[in-house]
């Protein structure tokens, strides 16, 4: 039970600082977190909820518009690590002749895209920095892994929820089902 | 074919430049310690060049020996480590995953050729030095060892690229960021499971030797000696 | 239920006691002598004499082993990581992980049966009285199987001077 | 069973700590900036591969540039915001490149950071306080470009000659708009100053083969080399493509390895990788040239008998004529002459001397010899920079009006003799397009920071490192961070605003470097390869009418023979020997913090500066390792921490550039000492160069160490065995 | 019931009945001394480690001492009190829990810094073995899981060895008190009566504890000493090692006990049962300890030396003539020199001579360690990449809280509990028993001799 009560003392000696520990200067990068309350939160693997600047339907797009994940927004996903978020441009490739008259998209039009302003998605998957994890989506494509095994069913949602929890275990099974190599750096580096 | 990663360094041709030490420093993300640190003796240079002097004025002389993580193949680091952070990949590598590291500094101790650094504080850059982090490599954070990786992210890189294109990786066309900055070509990297690389031809060599071969660590690093007036 | 016991002030006294108990016909295995330190040159504490502790403990010591040898072995096979050039199970580190869980193992089997073989901890109202912390010695019997109290006080007399009580348990 | 971390601490009995830190909530830091619509379409995490010059210094070697997708943090239209944009991450040399051949030296390794440094100057800048103080208040690129042309006009009427310019020697387009610049307007060529100029070498190989231009070696195919105080391995000349000829002659001949004989009463790195380091007496390199030739079989040198050159370079005769020996036996071998051997008052007969030993080893032209890239030489002005100081201070000849700084950094590396601060103080009107603050442009009256090298047009005409007339070109690899301006647009845009605008500009700089490399064809090429072979307007790489003889021929008064040093040998019994610093060269580089904390090579010093003091020496004058000393000359003194060296003669005191400065960003100001602080205003006469080798000094402890000299090395020898 | 066991219990319950204000006094200034530790750590593990002394090479010093020192320490009492009670020594009966009770707190405080010294401390837990989604478990090749290992099977051990014997006790001083006390001490005594059963089984198991105790306690020093001798380090990778630190272990130990003793004796006045005879005996094996210390570290030294290995010898003159000279000497002196001197001459080996002695010893043993780690750090191998190095306040501040939280436990453990057992001591009046099995009238005549 010792390691109980060094959780604890741990623990506050960390609320003693959480709220005076002053963040670090903005003129200045470091991996170090904002606060230690929010280091804490990290450790807990409390992460809050991505809030996106409008919801966007994914359903909509998708068996509507029939348009396909890799091919019109997510297209460098194929190409390297990142599935790359579109920018406002992105959208209005069609939106500037599509349903230009729904709300949403003039809001987009005139409060972002003419104002040269990007929308402000937030990231609903990826790692936290400490995890240390260098994901590559290109090979896991040629290998023919289909989106929802770690997305869920994004397709037919609206708004993109984290519908699969991407803990180690997750990875390692699936890594261990499919042969693939199991090797620490295959992903942390 | 798996690969097992090895290097040969030439001493006869290093000059002592560093141009190597600064390359490493740009490619893997590491820290600047700054003067203050840096007088403590937490200066990170995950590839460093000895130097030593040998004799007395006017017969001084000085060599040089560019030292990293000699990736053993019974690496000292490894079996001390409780937690795995440090262990042998399947192509010789000797990983460190930072994010399985509790720092016990355990293995920097054990290590005889003092090459692994510690993350004492954590790092800072003032901005915008930080754009030119490269994305392929983490930002390691307080409390964690870092070593020379050979570049992994590169192995991984590249072998991913070939894998894509459905063929062996080629010598050469893969090297650490040390051993593509060297202006005298005195690094040389590759793979020593393949008898015709340029790397397996000159570990064959007599020149070359093995830093403390004696300890028993068996690294994979051989150093061709500097010779004498021809 | 009626229990009967005498305070004797010297362990010589409640060995008299004891024997005159016995010879009243009264099992040894009915009798409880309590003390405040352990008596180990009278009859009346020879009758508990056991080594069942000692078969625990080496028990104990056996499952301690069986289980370090499942968890190292079984932990160093489930992900197969190399380590300084060793095996994957390497025996030999393996050995100290093997003996520090079969003594604990040991220990604790011990301590555990310990408790368990002394009604340990027990809150129900045992026959007791404070008294043993001053010294005093107690014999009692309960008063049970038709035992008449009279039969008890004369044997419990042959002691010598002793307070003797009744209380309930 | 399992479990993951969370359950495992609840298991753990800690829920306790851990709500009274959950009640403490935290703001999610990211996306609190706007985000700027990119104006590049990018794949994010594949790098792409551009072409670069390194701009550091005139080697002009090629590189590539690692360009991948970031987000960087931008003010747009007086917005801060995000904006995601390529950003450069690595250099490398470029591999196709004649020169890098694929490979960089660690300055130009380190010179992205230029690109990303904080202390960058971002937008154009007025003085506000007094000069030198550095308070400027933000001015707009109209508001700037207005003040500098009505300043240009003022003078444009007065007098164009009043009009100067100062920047770093070397060749390229935007030297040549410079030029052409100050042509159209009326004025003087620029001035091109740098401490570590190879003005004395130019001018010997002018003498000597007729080419004004530093020779080219051939280290690849020589089997010898006797360098005569020459780092060409660490610093001088076109370093890179040096080791790569170094590294060929020693292991790129199966069964041949070249030598390699250093020169030199301090050993430099080249020298830590000679098989003969010869010490010699500063200033008597000529004599050892000399007796070299002689014993090769050169005419008229007969004077030069091994005693003889014992008696005067302190290098034993059997040491002479062994490597006589050697340089005769091993063909080719070839002898090079560059550095402090140079910076003496005798530094051109020096120069001549070794220009006669390489004819007598017939290396003129011959493969393992010497030979000239073919080049277009920049305009060069008559003035010099000491000139210009004395002519504002004394007020002679037309005054200078207006000063437009390019890179030169002169109060750091001029001798106080010169008083070039004193003289920039007098100047009404100072512009530079620096994008650092340094001790030079804290001088300055208006400050149109330049784009970085890896966000403009750059180009380079190297002279020397190739056999081959090359043009390095590369456009900008990644865009603008901040609100900068590629000066030559600047000053093109000037040329248009002018009152009396000037005829004869280019368009655009690029029409003008697609001009330099000779039309649209070559530019196809450069622009694809990072460089081009350049045909037209180019010398041969023939040599001129004039071969080398003793007698230095076409000097216009007789050369000074014997070295002579500034400072009583009785009072300043040392020579001081300033050297160029394998991280920051004269010190332009200081301010990359890469290079600061990169161990020196030699003394493993990070962050500071030191003095090099022979064993001998020090116990002498009871110096102890790291102890503070003090060097005083007749001009000045400096402290620095003392380190003792065995590579150095006892009479000799060496001392690192580079540190030392006033003012040049966080990293390096009031950093270490600055050793031009004590040199004596002594030039060569030929050349009016200065002699930065020439001065003595006197060195005396001032005390303890307190920190300021900071090694990364421990022991100074392999398998030490203390035994007290 | 006889005088002596009046007085005794008497003697023995004062302390847990009468307070002072001296003890509630001593209690702050401790209380402030550890917490004084505890800031420095949390300040440590808001900043980071770089708030001590350690740079490249020297990644261990105070912290790693402070541990091998206070396991070290922790090798008084179980070690001690389970031989002595397997060789039925009488004398021991005084002794036995003063000894135990320093080895329970001390290995708690060794036991911390295995914890104290990660770069990352609130990442201990991936030490244990426990099934996490991750799939990955400790590497049982590390002598650091061997230490987490050890460590806890001694420290549960020593535990219930050390509270076993105690619930006689407790059931005595339950049936002493009243009111909260009373309470208190009926749950320890967990309704302990005192038939002859629990008698017998109390008896054998703390027999078996003792046998099991013993290669616990010097396998768990061992180990310590492998997590150097494992290293193939200059003058850390040797055989002699395991035996080197069991030796200094027990050493430190005695010393630390002799200290512990002569304060009880002193400030809970039990000079009627802490007889300079005790002192007498622990000086004597003080003593001897002394010379086996001194015989390893000869041992050590004139091997190394003649083995005449570069590295090693790097690290050898280090200690021997060079920078840590002054500290190697010292230890020597305080180690050897001086407890030799003192303990050998009868006269000089009283209370306060041992006491002397002792203060001596703790201090050398500290430095021992310090003098194993640090030297060999900074002058490993390659001679570019050797060091230096000097502590900063925070580790400094965390040493003197180690000191000061022993004492403090120490004080609380000995306000709550007897700190002499009191049953065994009655024990040791009984009349020595000519042979194991006889009649009850043997048995009442040789009482009946009794005054």
């Amino acid at each position: 039970m010792r390691a109980g009560c060094w959780i604890v003392a741990l623990g506050l000696a960390a609320a003693v600082s959480a709220c005076t520990q002053a963040p670090p200067p903005a003129d200045v990068f470091t991996p170090a977190h904002s606060s230690t309350a929010s280091a804490v939160q990290d450790f807990f693997l409390i992460r809050p909820a991505a809030t996106q600047p409008i919801p966007f339907p994914h359903k909509t797009h998708v068996e509507k518009a029939m348009l396909k994940c890799t091919e019109t927004c997510h297209e460098s996903v194929v190409k390297g690590p990142n599935a790359g978020i579109p920018s406002v441009k992105t959208c209005m490739i069609c939106h500037d002749s599509i349903a230009t008259d729904r709300p949403l998209i003039m809001k987009i039009t005139n409060d972002y895209y003419k104002k040269g302003i990007d929308l402000p998605w937030q990231r609903v998957y990826g790692f936290t920095p400490e995890v240390h994890v260098r994901f590559n989506h290109a090979p896991h494509i040629r290998a023919s892994v289909d989106c929802a095994t770690c997305h869920g069913d994004i397709a037919h949602q609206t708004v993109a929820e984290r519908n699969v929890n991407h803990t180690m275990g997750f990875c390692v099974d699936c890594h261990k089902a499919k042969k693939a190599s199991n090797d620490c750096l295959t992903c942390h580096f | 074919m798996s690969h097992r990663w090895g290097m040969v360094v030439d001493l006869d041709t290093c000059t002592g430049c560093e141009a190597c030490v600064v390359a490493c420093h740009a490619e893997n993300n590491i820290a600047t310690a700054g003067p203050d640190e840096a007088a403590r003796g937490r200066a990170m240079h995950w590839l460093r060049v000895e130097r030593y002097w040998e004799g007395e004025y006017p017969e001084a002389k000085l060599k040089f020996r560019p030292v990293l993580c000699q990736q053993c193949d019974a690496a000292p680091c490894e079996s001390v480590c409780p937690t795995y952070a440090s262990h042998h990949t399947d192509e010789g590598l000797n990983a460190q995953v930072y994010n399985r590291c509790i720092g016990t500094r355990y293995c920097a101790n054990a290590c005889p050729y003092n090459v692994r650094f510690f993350n004492f504080f954590n790092p800072t850059w003032d901005k915008p030095l930080n754009l030119q982090f490269n994305p392929d490599v983490s930002v390691r954070e307080v409390g964690v060892m870092e070593k020379c990786t050979f570049c992994v992210q590169r192995i991984k890189a590249a072998e991913i690229t070939a894998d894509a294109e459905k063929r062996e990786l080629k010598d050469g066309e893969l090297k650490p960021a040390c051993a593509q900055s060297c202006p005298a070509t005195a690094i040389v990297f590759g793979d020593l499971n393949d008898p015709e690389s340029k790397v397996s031809q000159l570990y064959g060599s007599g020149r070359g030797e093995k830093l403390l071969e004696e300890v028993g660590a068996q690294p994979k690093i051989v150093y061709l000696k500097r010779q004498a007036t021809a | 239920m009626t229990a009967i016991y005498g305070l004797f002030d010297r362990p010589d006294a409640a060995q008299r006691a004891f024997t005159g108990l016995k010879r009243a016909g009264v099992p040894s295995a009915d009798i409880t002598v309590v003390s405040g330190e352990p008596f180990e040159a009278f009859e009346f504490s020879h009758r508990d004499h056991s080594m069942i502790l000692f078969r625990l403990a080496l028990a104990g010591g056996i499952i301690g082993f069986v289980l370090a040898v499942l968890l190292t072995r079984g932990t160093e096979l489930a992900w197969p990581l190399v380590t300084g050039g060793m095996p994957i199970v390497a025996w030999w580190p393996n050995l100290v992980i093997i003996f520090e869980m079969t003594m604990l193992g040991a220990i604790v089997t011990t301590v555990v049966s310990l408790l368990v073989a002394s009604k340990l901890p027990s809150f129900r109202k045992d026959l007791y009285d404070p008294a043993v912390s001053d010294g005093k010695i107690l014999v009692g019997v309960p008063l049970t199987g038709g035992r008449s109290e009279e039969s008890v006080r004369q044997a419990l007399a042959v002691g010598g001077p002793a307070v003797v009580k009744t209380t309930q348990m | 069973m399992s479990m993951d971390r969370r359950s495992f601490i609840k298991l753990t009995a800690v829920t306790g700590g851990a709500t009274a830190i959950a009640a403490c909530t935290t703001s999610n830091p990211e996306n609190q900036l706007i985000r700027f619509v990119p104006d590049e379409d990018l794949t994010p995490g594949i790098a792409e591969i551009k072409n670069g010059v390194c701009p550091i210094c005139r080697a002009g070697c090629g590189t590539t540039v690692r360009v991948m997708q970031g987000d960087a943090e931008v003010i747009r239209n007086g917005q801060h915001g995000v904006m995601t944009m390529s950003l450069a991450k690595k250099l490398e040399g470029n591999p196709s490149h004649p020169i890098s051949q694929g490979a960089l030296c660690p300055r130009g390794q380190a010179s992205i950071q230029a690109t990303y440094h904080p202390d960058r100057l971002i937008q154009p800048l007025k003085r506000r306080g007094a000069r030198g103080s550095g308070d400027y208040q933000p001015i707009t690129w109209d508001a700037a470009i207005a003040e500098l042309v009505t300043q240009l006009d003022n003078i444009a009427g007065s007098g164009p000659q009043g009009l100067a310019v100062l920047t770093r020697p070397g060749a390229s387009s935007r030297h040549d708009l410079f030029a052409l610049f100050l042509e159209k307007f009326g004025a003087q060529a620029p001035i091109a100053y740098e401490l570590f100029g190879d003005d004395v070498l130019r001018r010997a190989s002018a003498i000597s083969f007729g080419r004004e231009q530093v020779p080219t070696f051939d280290f690849a195919n020589a089997r010898a080399v006797i360098s005569f105080g020459a780092d060409f391995l660490g610093t001088w000349g076109s370093p890179v493509s040096q080791m790569a000829g170094y590294a060929k002659m020693r292991g790129g001949r199966p069964g041949i390895r070249g030598t390699l004989i250093q020169v030199e009463p301090r050993m430099s790195l080249t020298g830590a990788s000679a098989d003969e380091w010869v010490a010699i007496k500063p200033g008597t390199e000529a004599v050892l040239a000399f007796g070299l030739a002689n014993a090769l079989g050169a005419k008229g040198l007969a004077q030069y008998t091994p005693a003889e050159v014992e008696k005067q370079t302190g290098v034993k005769a059997a040491r002479v004529e062994r490597l006589a020996a050697m340089l005769a036996e091993m063909k080719p071998a070839v002898a090079i002459i560059a550095g402090a051997p140079l910076a003496q008052v005798n530094g051109l007969s020096q120069a001549l001397a070794v220009n006669v030993l390489n004819t007598t080893l017939g290396a003129i032209g011959a493969p393992g010899g010497l030979s000239f890239t073919p080049y277009v030489a920049p305009k060069r002005g008559a003035r010099s920079l000491q000139t210009l100081a004395s002519d504002v201070l004394s007020g002679k000849g037309t005054p200078v009006q207006a000063l437009l700084i390019d890179g030169a950094n002169p109060v750091h590396s001029t001798p106080p003799g010169w008083k070039v601060k004193d003289a920039l103080a007098k100047i009404p009107f100072i512009a530079s397009f620096g994008s650092f603050a340094d001790d030079t442009s804290v001088m300055a009256d208006l400050i149109l920071p330049d784009h970085s090298a890896l966000e403009s047009w750059t180009d380079s005409r190297p002279e020397s490192g190739t056999t081959k007339a090359i043009v390095s070109v590369a456009g900008p690899a990644m865009k603008p961070l901040h609100d900068t301006r590629a000066t030559s647009d600047v000053l093109l845009d000037v040329a248009k605003k002018l009152k009396k605008p000037l005829a004869g500009m280019p368009d655009s700089f690029d029409a003008m470097l697609q001009a330099s490399v000779g039309g649209d064809e070559p530019w196809g090429i450069a622009t694809k390869q990072g460089w081009v072979e350049v045909k037209s307007g180019t010398r041969d790489s023939g040599l001129g009418t004039r071969s080398g003889s003793p007698e230095p021929r076409g000097a216009s008064k007789p050369l000074p023979f014997t070295a002579a040093f500034d400072g009583e040998p009785g009072q300043y019994p040392f020579y001081f020997l300033p050297f160029s610093s394998q991280a920051f060269l004269d010190g332009s580089t200081a301010h990359l913090p890469w290079l600061q904390e990169m161990p020196d090579p030699m003394s493993t010093a990070m962050w500071s500066t030191w003095v090099e003091i022979n064993p001998q020496t020090a116990s002498k004058l009871g110096i102890g390792d790291a102890d503070m000393v003090e060097i005083a000359s007749a001009h000045g003194s400096i402290h620095a921490p003392a380190l003792i060296s065995p590579g150095i003669a006892p009479d000799v005191i060496a001392m690192p550039t580079g540190q030392g400065h006033e003012t040049f960003t966080r990293y390096a100001s009031g950093r270490g000492s600055n050793p031009v602080k004590v040199l004596a205003p002594v030039v060569e006469p030929e050349t009016g160069a200065l002699a930065w080798a020439a001065t003595r000094v006197k060195v005396t402890r001032i005390g303890e160490p307190k920190g300021e000299l900071i090694r990364y090395g421990g022991a100074l020898r392999e398998f030490e065995h203390h035994r007290g | 019931m006889s005088d002596y066991s009046t007085t005794l219990t008497n003697d023995l319950l004062r302390p847990l009945i009468q307070t002072s204000w001296r003890f509630w006094l001593l209690v702050v200034l401790l209380l402030g001394v550890v917490s004084l530790g505890i800031g420095a750590f949390a300040y440590q593990v808001n900043q980071g480690i770089g708030v001590w002394g350690l740079n490249w090479p020297v990644f261990w010093a105070f912290d790693i001492t402070n541990f091998v020192f206070w396991i070290g320490i922790s090798h008084a009492g179980t070690l001690i009190s389970a031989i002595l009670r397997l060789v039925n020594a009488e004398w021991r009966r005084p002794v036995t829990r003063c000894a135990e009770v320093i080895t329970v707190f001390a290995l708690m405080i060794g036991a911390m810094f295995p914890i104290v010294h990660l770069g990352r401390p609130w990442l201990f837990f991936w030490l244990m073995p426990y099934p996490t989604e991750r799939q990955i478990w400790p590497n049982f090749r590390s002598p650091l899981v061997w230490d987490f290992f050890a460590i806890s099977t001694y420290l549960t051990g020593s535990s219930l060895f050390l509270f076993l014997p105690t619930i006689p006790d407790f059931a005595l001083v339950r049936d002493k008190t009243t009111g909260w006390r009373h309470r208190f001490y009926a749950i320890l005594a967990l309704g302990w009566t005192g038939t002859t059963k629990q008698w017998h089984r109390l008896e054998s198991a703390m027999q078996i504890m003792a046998i099991a105790i013993v290669p616990v306690a010097v396998s768990v020093h061992t180990i310590v000493s492998f997590d150097f001798s494992m290293a193939p380090v200059p003058m850390w990778h040797s055989t002699i090692f395991g035996p080197y630190f069991v030796a200094g272990a027990i050493f430190s130990g005695i010393a630390a006990l002799i200290i512990a003793m002569a304060a009880l004796r002193k400030f809970l006045h039990l000079e009627k049962y802490l007889h300079p005879v005790h002192f007498e005996n622990l000086g004597k094996l003080l003593l001897m300890m002394s010379l086996l210390w001194g015989y390893f570290v000869f041992a050590e030294r004139l091997t190394t030396w003649y083995g005449n290995e570069p590295s090693e010898m790097t690290t050898f003159w280090q200690t021997q003539r060079l920078s840590f000279a002054p500290l190697y000497w010292t230890m020597v002196t305080v180690n050897f020199i001086l407890p030799v001197t003192i303990l050998s001459f009868k006269k000089l080996r009283t209370i306060t001579g041992c006491v002397i002695a002792s203060f001596g010893v703790v201090l050398g043993m500290w430095l021992e360690r310090f003098l194993i780690i640090v030297p060999t750090l900074s002058h490993k191998y390659l001679s570019y990449s050797w060091g230096s190095y000097r502590p900063r306040t925070p580790e400094i501040l965390l040493l003197v809280a180690t000191f000061g939280a022993m004492v403090l436990f120490y004080v609380l453990f000995s306000k709550l509990v007897p700190i002499i057992s009191i049953w065994e001591m009655k024990i040791g009046q009984h009349p020595q028993l000519a042979h194991e099995h006889q009649t009850a009238d043997e048995a009442s005549t040789m009482w009946r001799t009794q005054p």
